[in-house]
């Protein structure tokens, strides 16, 4: 059992740096201008030897943008998430270490804010922010808070009632010691395990919020831009979807496998 | 006559990542029909793991069965091969040749399907019967276990029955097609003593009528030694010593099982002493020895209770408004001389937990007072209230849920210090060395995160976190009960030597009478959240006065074969509910002085 | 009792704020009604009275209390792009997608529950591996990307079933169901993967409990155990996360609902939202949340009925 | 090295450019048309306002356009001829009009058609009240008397040259019977060939033929507009044979469904134009020189190649095509890169120090590949152009309406009439110059042509306004988009479908094949 884990958690490891040398080895390698460069004599090309990937409709080649892509995506991914585990962390651990009044009244914002379809936050956002990347972010990590924010306070509350919490009151820590010390390292490894699936709902987010006009503006490239433009091209360039596609269900594989690994190694117990 | 079960050299092995593990090696014994076999040992020691052997159920946890031989003698009088049995065949001896009975009744039976439907399932099956002559019989079963309006119950769900009761309901399934065998692990653990008592003589009871075997698997010799016609000794995986339960008790050969039973405390054997004495340890008896005869200090009152009462609000209706209390701390009054142990005895429910969290307002008391080297604890301000705290501590019972299990032991002892401002730098460094010592915990442990050490060592990193802050003041929740019997000893006696020395005194909370009376100066029994009797050790023990003293000393098993309590069916009173509804006023607790300092509750 | 009247005094305070946080959202949207009716050939002045006609000049606060007075008295007013009474609207809509939701989550818990029980009982072996493996697969590809493919399998390749459109399930039920089975298939795989996830840790959990090896050491067939015993236990929970779910699928159904031409709410919402008909856009969007709440709420009592445990006075 | 590939390619595009308009080769047009049958049209947008003169939008007009007959319409060159009525008369000093009736027309509801049903609609559409989006075109209206059933008389306050053809336009001139206006946006009813029967919001809008319709009654039996506008969809559609008939076939499209014989194509020109918008206010763009400069960068006819997928027409000037006012002599400045960026220079914006963002719709596909193509363009003549994404509703509130851009795209269908689309859209006081152009030249010719009565002269002064906006680049022109639709074979009479105005679709003499 403990081998079979390994195993997963390698192959999730391996993918996971593949996926971070191609963000960061990409841009090096590869001329920014190749993930924008068109080809009209090649729109929507299959795969073939001069273009491994495919092209798109505008004759781009896919491998350059999937690659190029690649950084953006996971930058814009990253960065809502932990805006959400910033913003949510502190309202579920306050929530659900307390408890009463202030759980009653955060937890009915949390609830308000969870039955709002996430559309309509993110175009909301969109127009008051305008169009960018960082307001992409920003959509992505409000649109996430509510969630995280109701993990955490159910993990919160859970080890609130350890006895080593109260053992830590009797020994004279204050509340926020205790949370600090006591309720954070305890409720981490959910965080991370909430954390990475949340990665992959993000980058899959950026693709819907790019039919709003928000997201990566083009010509760029990331992956959720492509997913979004592959929409009307799906029954006769099925590649143009399936090759970001890919990359997506890579980097979810390789972070889900990562992520049980993680907890382990983030475990003491485990150790 | 031919014996009902023999094992013959059983190896059993997990497989993990890391290679297999062995569970059990070379266990060979055997089961005459009717005879009680108990397995005894201490926890790993694969006595679970023999007993799920035998139906074949170890594969569901990951086991195989590597080697030796399993044989059963079936009701047609055929031997059986376990080790080869198809599951076809193993489906038709599981719960109809052999019973099982297990250690959780709360977590025992299918929370979401009647009683009914989860005793007649088995004998539809295997007895082929009707879904009425099923509930007949269901019925008939629930009666033979002596439950209280079985017809009721047969329509009733797991939940809205008490923990005694559905372990007695787990028996009827368990004997529900009358099986040759009876396999009992650990039916008692989790139950209440006077629940324990019952559940016994109702094995006891069921085994006689119906002439069947039974394996019984328990990690307490008091227990076997009410129940065991033959005793297995079990550590470690292998067979220490097998002998007649008498063999076992009164001329143990294997050093093993001579320091289990020194280890374990026999009711009564502190008849006529007056001051607490160290439990017995092999190995130990020069520490023993060291003792120094128990310095008679002038009393002097540390911690005073009056009349305090804690009520938990049951909140309902639509405004989330309290409709009702549980009374879980009524009108206790007590006091605890310093370097002196009273012990708060009773049954899961009896309050005297909620007692000890309201002293330390780790719960906030509804009234009363609470005094400890003249403050009033009660009436501290949230910042005093902090402060004080560094004259009392807690020890709880879990010692794998006390300690965070991301910090390493060095952090969680200093952090009392740290918090008080006590010391720093290498001072504080010092403290926490000198703290392990005390604890006798040896100092590479500072480094260690909990999980790297025994439940014993746990409990003493604990208590270390306890002291470090010179608590005046320690309560002590069950501090002892998740331990096995040697390492219970051997914290029980470091508890005692920390007294002496530094003249602590403890509020030892406990349902473990035979514990209590080896190391307490004054006892209190509670019961629906009152102090029912109170005073010096040997009064209470020796001549309890009140009825619910006198029972639950009844039902304590006594760590000797040759005191046999649980012949027959045996019925206490059940615990009614503390919870009342708002309008209720309790009446003031008042009591009889029957002795000096010997306090009786009247009715 | 007190328990369901609890959880609806909630429910209500939810939904005033909901109302209260939908009225802002949707007025600071920028652009109006006016301008999107009058498209490229507006101008200031044919704007002004169009504005005026539309009564979008009142002051918010007046504009909040028209809203919720005439919710309340059941005067919703008018969508200002489709010029029908909005509650009409609503109620055909919401009929549409209560289909869909309800399709697409009986094909979500058709598939994911044996899957995940699945790979619960071969825990940490390849079955599982398998099954999570393809789950994760489910939510790597947005739900316009499954939409597309059913489209293209199942309309286009195969004929089974139209490709797109709503037939009034008063005139045609069959029909109905015939239209709603390829966007409720998409949405079901969408919601499949999660759902599966949850399955199996909850069947984990109750795998390991006591009462499983009670259940073996009464001789019942593995069978048995797993799918009456164990199973029984996890329908609870289950069916909790399920419902949860409710709010996830009317996110997916604005997408899934205009690529199938299927015109339910989520539809509906999509144009509101896209033509800035304010009334329709405050209309939609607390009507969802509503029902979002109050399918939680529905859960959560269905939940007392199917486990004994939480049966409260 | 990729930036030459891109310039070599789109080189080699070209020469395919004017192919435009590609004629359906109806092989069966001899064929006898037969009666009976129902259209099922997959339409591309969804309807949404029923009622004729409240609806603004194309898609909703595309439906009722079969609902309602209007007093005068107009033929393939874009000359107004007479509808509802028999003859239309116009007074010399252009201040009045008198139109006689065709006698027996009837409405849906049986009703025959008499003056004061047209004094009806017209008075309806131009109160404010009823917030007809049209209103404006009967502003200088004075007075409508009808001395008999079949006359009407409309008074003018002061001329108004276009009043006729706004008339012919969308909604204006549709003649609905007397107070049936609070039921024109559940029920609409007029004298058009198809009678309302009923609509479900977002999925259908269903006709069946009015069989006293005063051209004679259509051969179908129904219409059924079902209402797709995901694009793939509505392709599934046809191909799957659910659909007879879809509308706006996605441009990248045609070329696939015109390969498959099973299928019929249909595109014409135009559809609509578009044009590239610089806003004047924008300190760069207020020097022609770098309006000019930025002109030359495009390559018109591979940007229409590459966004267009071939379907269209570039073109100088905006004006409809086949109309007088097209100045024929205008042509687009040719690609020169490294004159532009000499230009540029010159005009003190080296290379590398312009940062100009482009706000693009997503309402438009087409607008974002073009913007895409812009940018390498932009980059080669070391312009760095960015681009913005807007919803339709950030759109026209950002550019239409606040003027908050710096650059941007936009097309319009069917302003053909002359003084509508140059007085509106460039004029400095124009409702629609949301550039914010200011140049006295054009003010004045607009101007002047309002109160040219002679067609031939009026004619003249547009071709000057249009050579005054070659002239300064103002906008830059790029093309005329083409229509599409695609049809299954039964689908007989497809040429009749398209409204010279190009966007409305009329179904009055589509029959269907057995």
């Amino acid at each position: 059992m403990k081998r079979f884990k390994t195993t997963k958690g390698m192959i999730g490891i391996i993918l996971l740096l593949l996926i971070a040398l191609v963000a960061i080895v990409g841009p090096m390698v590869i001329p920014p201008d190749a993930a924008t460069a068109m080809d009209m004599r090649a729109r929507r090309a299959p795969p073939s030897l001069t273009h491994i990937f495919g092209t798109d409709q505008l004759g781009r080649d896919l491998m350059y943008r999937v690659i190029l892509g690649t950084r953006t995506s996971l930058e814009i991914a990253v960065s809502a998430v932990v805006m959400s585990i910033v913003l949510g962390l502190p309202l579920g651990l306050i929530s659900g270490y307390f408890g009463g009044f202030v759980d009653n009244v955060l937890m009915r914002l949390v609830d308000t804010l969870l039955a709002f379809p996430a559309l309509l936050l993110a175009l909301t956002i969109s127009a008051v922010l305008g169009p960018n990347i960082q307001n992409t972010i920003i959509a992505i990590g409000v649109a996430f808070t509510p969630y995280l924010a109701r993990i955490i306070r159910g993990e919160a509350l859970r080890v609130a009632q350890m006895p080593y919490v109260e053992a830590a009151r009797s020994a004279g820590t204050t509340d926020l010691m205790i949370m600090w010390r006591h309720v954070l390292p305890n409720i981490l490894p959910a965080v991370i395990v909430q954390g990475t699936i949340s990665l992959a709902f993000a980058i899959l987010a950026e693709a819907g919020l790019s039919f709003l006009g928000l997201g990566t503006q083009p010509p760029a490239a990331s992956w959720g831009l492509m997913i979004q433009a592959s929409r009307d091209q799906l029954d006769i360039a099925p590649w143009t979807a399936l090759v970001p596609g890919l990359a997506v269900a890579l980097t979810v594989l390789g972070l889900n496998m990562f992520g049980d690994v993680l907890r382990d190694i983030l475990d003491p117990r485990s150790k | 006559m031919k014996d009902i079960v023999s094992v013959d050299h059983l190896r059993v092995e997990f497989a993990t990542g890391d290679g297999p593990v062995v569970g059990v090696q070379d266990v060979s014994f055997t089961i005459a029909p009717g005879e009680t076999l108990c397995v005894v040992g201490e926890s790993g020691s694969g006595k679970s793991v023999t007993s799920l052997s035998l139906m074949r159920l170890v594969e569901f946890g990951g086991g195989t069965i590597t080697q030796g031989a399993l044989t059963f003698m079936r009701a047609d009088g055929t031997t059986l091969d376990v080790t080869a049995a198809s599951s076809q065949v193993m489906g038709q001896v599981r719960g109809n040749e052999i019973g099982m009975i297990f250690q959780e009744p709360m977590t025992a039976l299918n929370p979401v399907f009647t009683i009914e439907r989860q005793l007649t399932d088995g004998l539809m099956l295997h007895k082929g019967l009707t879904q009425e002559a099923a509930s007949a019989r269901a019925l008939d079963l629930l009666k033979s276990v002596r439950i209280p309006e079985p017809e009721r119950r047969l329509r009733q769900y797991p939940h809205e029955l008490s923990g005694g009761m559905r372990q007695r309901v787990v028996i009827a399934m368990a004997m529900a097609c009358e099986p040759k065998l009876l396999i009992a692990d650990e039916p008692t653990t989790a139950l209440d003593v006077t629940i324990q008592a019952e559940i016994l003589a109702l094995i006891n009871r069921l085994k006689r009528e119906n002439g069947m075997a039974v394996l019984f698997i328990t990690h307490d010799m008091a227990v076997v030694a009410q129940m065991a016609d033959r005793v297995v000794v079990m550590y470690h995986g292998r067979i220490v010593e097998t002998g007649t339960v008498e063999q076992i008790f009164e001329n143990p050969q294997e050093n093993y099982t001579k320091a289990l039973l020194a280890a374990v405390p026999k009711l009564g054997e502190m008849k006529g002493k007056a001051a607490p004495e160290r439990m017995r340890l092999i190995g130990d008896e020069a520490a023993r020895a060291a003792q120094t005869a128990p310095k008679s200090r002038k009393p002097e009152v540390l911690l005073q209770v009056k009349n305090l009462t804690t009520r938990f609000p049951v909140k309902g209706g639509i405004l989330r408004r309290t409709v009702a209390q549980v009374h879980a701390v009524e009108d206790v009054s007590f006091t605890l001389n310093v370097g002196e142990t009273l012990a708060l005895v009773g049954e899961s429910g009896c309050g005297k937990s909620s007692c000890g969290r309201s002293i330390l307002r780790l719960i906030e008391p509804t009234s009363g007072e609470v005094w400890i080297g003249g403050r009033d604890i009660g009436a501290l301000n949230h910042h005093d209230l902090r402060r004080a705290r560094a004259d009392m501590q807690m020890v709880f019972q879990d010692p794998f849920a006390s300690l965070n299990p991301y910090r390493r032991l060095k952090a969680q002892v200093a952090e009392p210090i740290q918090n008080f401002g006590l010391a720093s730098g290498t001072d504080l460094e010092a403290r926490v060395v000198q703290l392990f010592d005390r604890v006798r915990l040896p100092r590479e442990f500072m480094t260690r995160f909990p999980h790297e050490l025994s439940g014993g060592q746990r409990q003493r990193a604990a208590i270390a976190r306890a002291l470090a802050v010179n608590p005046k003041l320690i309560v002590a929740d069950e501090a002892v009960s998740a331990l096995d019997v040697s390492v219970q000893a051997q914290v029980l006696n470091l508890m005692m030597e920390l007294q002496e020395d530094l003249g602590l005194s403890y509020l030892f909370i406990s349902h473990d009478m035979a514990v209590v009376e080896r190391i307490a100066h004054h006892v209190g029994v509670m019961y629906l959240g009152r102090i029912v009797e109170i005073g010096p050790r040997a009064a209470v023990f020796d001549n309890p006065q009140h009825p619910y003293t006198q029972s639950l000393l009844s039902a304590v098993p006594i760590a000797d074969p040759r005191k046999r309590r649980f012949a027959d069916d045996l019925a206490f009173k059940p615990i009614t509910s503390p919870i009342f509804p708002l309008s209720y006023q309790p009446a003031k607790s008042t009591y009889t002085e029957i002795a000096p300092g010997h306090l009786v509750l009247n009715a | 009792m007190t328990y369901v009247l609890n959880r609806l005094l909630s429910v209500i305070l939810t939904l005033f704020l909901i109302t209260l946080v939908t009225f802002a959202v949707t007025n600071i949207l920028p652009g109006d009604v006016a301008m999107m009716i009058m498209g490229t050939q507006s101008n200031p002045e044919a704007l002004a009275g169009l504005r005026e006609s539309l009564g979008l000049n009142d002051p918010l606060l007046v504009q909040y209390g028209h809203w919720v007075g005439g919710m309340i008295s059941g005067d919703w007013g008018n969508s200002l792009i489709f010029k029908k009474p909005i509650f009409e609207l609503l109620a055909q809509k919401a009929a549409a997608s209560a289909i869909i939701v309800a399709m697409s989550m009986i094909i979500a818990l058709a598939l994911a529950v044996p899957l995940g029980v699945w790979a619960a009982v071969h825990r940490d072996k390849w079955q599982d591996t398998v099954s999570s493996t393809s789950a994760l697969m489910g939510v790597s590809l947005p739900d316009f990307f499954w939409g597309i493919l059913m489209i293209l399998v199942f309309a286009r390749w195969l004929g089974w079933f139209p490709s797109s459109g709503f037939v009034d399930p008063a005139e045609n039920f069959l029909g109905t169901l015939r239209h709603a089975f390829l966007p409720s298939l998409a949405l079901g795989l969408g919601l499949m993967a999660h759902l599966t996830r949850m399955t199996r840790s909850t069947m984990t959990g109750i795998l390991n409990q006591e009462f499983i090896r009670v259940a073996r050491a009464k001789g019942l067939a593995e069978r048995t155990v797993i799918w009456r015993y164990a199973l029984a236990n996890a329908i609870g929970p289950v069916i909790t996360i399920a419902g949860l779910q409710i709010g996830y699928l009317f996110g997916s159904i604005i997408v899934m609902e205009s690529l199938f031409g299927y015109t339910g709410m989520g539809w509906l919402t999509y144009q509101a939202l896209l033509n800035r008909d304010l009334p329709l856009i405050q209309s939609t969007v607390f009507v969802i949340a509503a029902v979002v709440m109050l399918t939680n709420l529905a859960v959560d009592l269905l939940y007392v009925v199917i486990d004994p445990r939480i049966r409260l006075g | 090295m990729r930036r030459r590939d891109f310039l070599r390619n789109s080189t080699a595009i070209l020469g395919t450019g004017f192919a435009g308009v590609s004629l359906p080769a109806t092989l069966w047009a001899q064929e006898t048309p037969v009666t009976g049958g129902t259209l099922i049209w997959g339409h591309s947008e969804t309807t949404q306002n029923l009622d004729m003169h409240q609806t603004g939008t194309a898609s909703s007009g595309r439906v009722l356009q079969n609902i309602h007959s209007s007093i005068v319409t107009v033929d393939k060159d874009l000359n107004v001829i007479p509808g509802l009525c028999e003859s239309f008369e116009v007074a010399p000093d252009g201040l009045s009009y008198t139109f006689k009736l065709r006698p027996n027309v009837k409405f849906h509801n049986g009703a025959v058609m008499t003056s004061a049903d047209v004094k009806y609609s017209f008075e309806r559409c131009k109160d404010p009240a009823t917030g007809a989006v049209n209103f404006e075109v009967f502003n200088n209206v004075a007075s409508i008397e009808t001395p008999d059933d079949l006359t009407v008389v409309i008074k003018m306050s002061a001329v108004n040259a276009p009043f006729l053809s706004r008339l012919a336009e969308n909604g204006a001139g549709v003649v609905m019977p007397v107070d049936s206006g609070p039921t024109q946006g559940t029920n609409p009813m007029g004298a058009g060939p198809f009678k309302f029967v009923s609509y479900e919001v977002g999925t259908v809008v269903k006709m069946a033929r009015h069989d006293d319709y005063w051209e004679g009654p259509s051969y179908l039996d129904a219409v059924e507009a079902r209402e797709i506008t995901e694009p793939t969809t509505r392709l599934t559609g046809l191909r799957t044979g659910e659909l007879h008939m879809i509308n706006d076939i996605p441009l990248d499209r045609v070329g696939e469904l015109q390969a498959d014989a099973g299928l019929q194509v249909k595109t014409w020109f135009p559809l609509n134009f578009d044009f590239v918008n610089m806003n004047h206010t924008f300190e760069p763009f207020k020097d022609k020189r770098v309006r000019v400069a930025f002109d030359m960068i495009i390559d018109k006819e591979a940007l229409m190649e590459g966004a267009l997928w071939g379907q269209g027409a570039t073109t100088a000037s905006p004006s409809f095509p086949t109309s007088a006012a097209y100045n024929k002599d205008l042509k687009q400045r040719a690609q020169d890169i490294e004159g532009a960026k000499a230009m540029l220079a010159e005009a003190g914006y080296p290379e590398g120090s312009l940062n100009i963002v482009f706000k693009a719709t997503t309402n438009y596909p087409y607008h974002i590949e073009t913007a895409q193509i812009l940018v390498e363009w932009f980059k080669m003549a070391g312009v760095n152009l960015t681009i913005e994404q807007l919803t339709w509703a950030d759109w026209l509130s950002q550019c239409w309406v606040d003027k908050d851009y710096q650059m941007t795209m936009m097309n319009f269908f069917t302003l053909w009439e002359s003084d509508f689309l140059y007085y509106s859209v460039w004029n400095s006081t124009g409702a629609f110059n949301y550039r914010a152009i200011n140049d006295p030249v054009i003010d004045e010719l607009t101007a002047k042509a309002r109160v040219t009565v002679d067609d031939a002269e009026r004619a003249k002064i547009y071709q000057a306004v249009q050579q005054q906006i070659w002239d300064e680049s103002h906008d830059i022109l790029l093309w005329f988009r083409n229509g599409t639709i695609g049809a299954q074979p039964a689908v007989m009479g497809l040429d009749t479908v398209v409204h010279p105005n190009g966007s409305n679709l009329n179904f009055h003499k589509v029959w269907l094949k057995a």
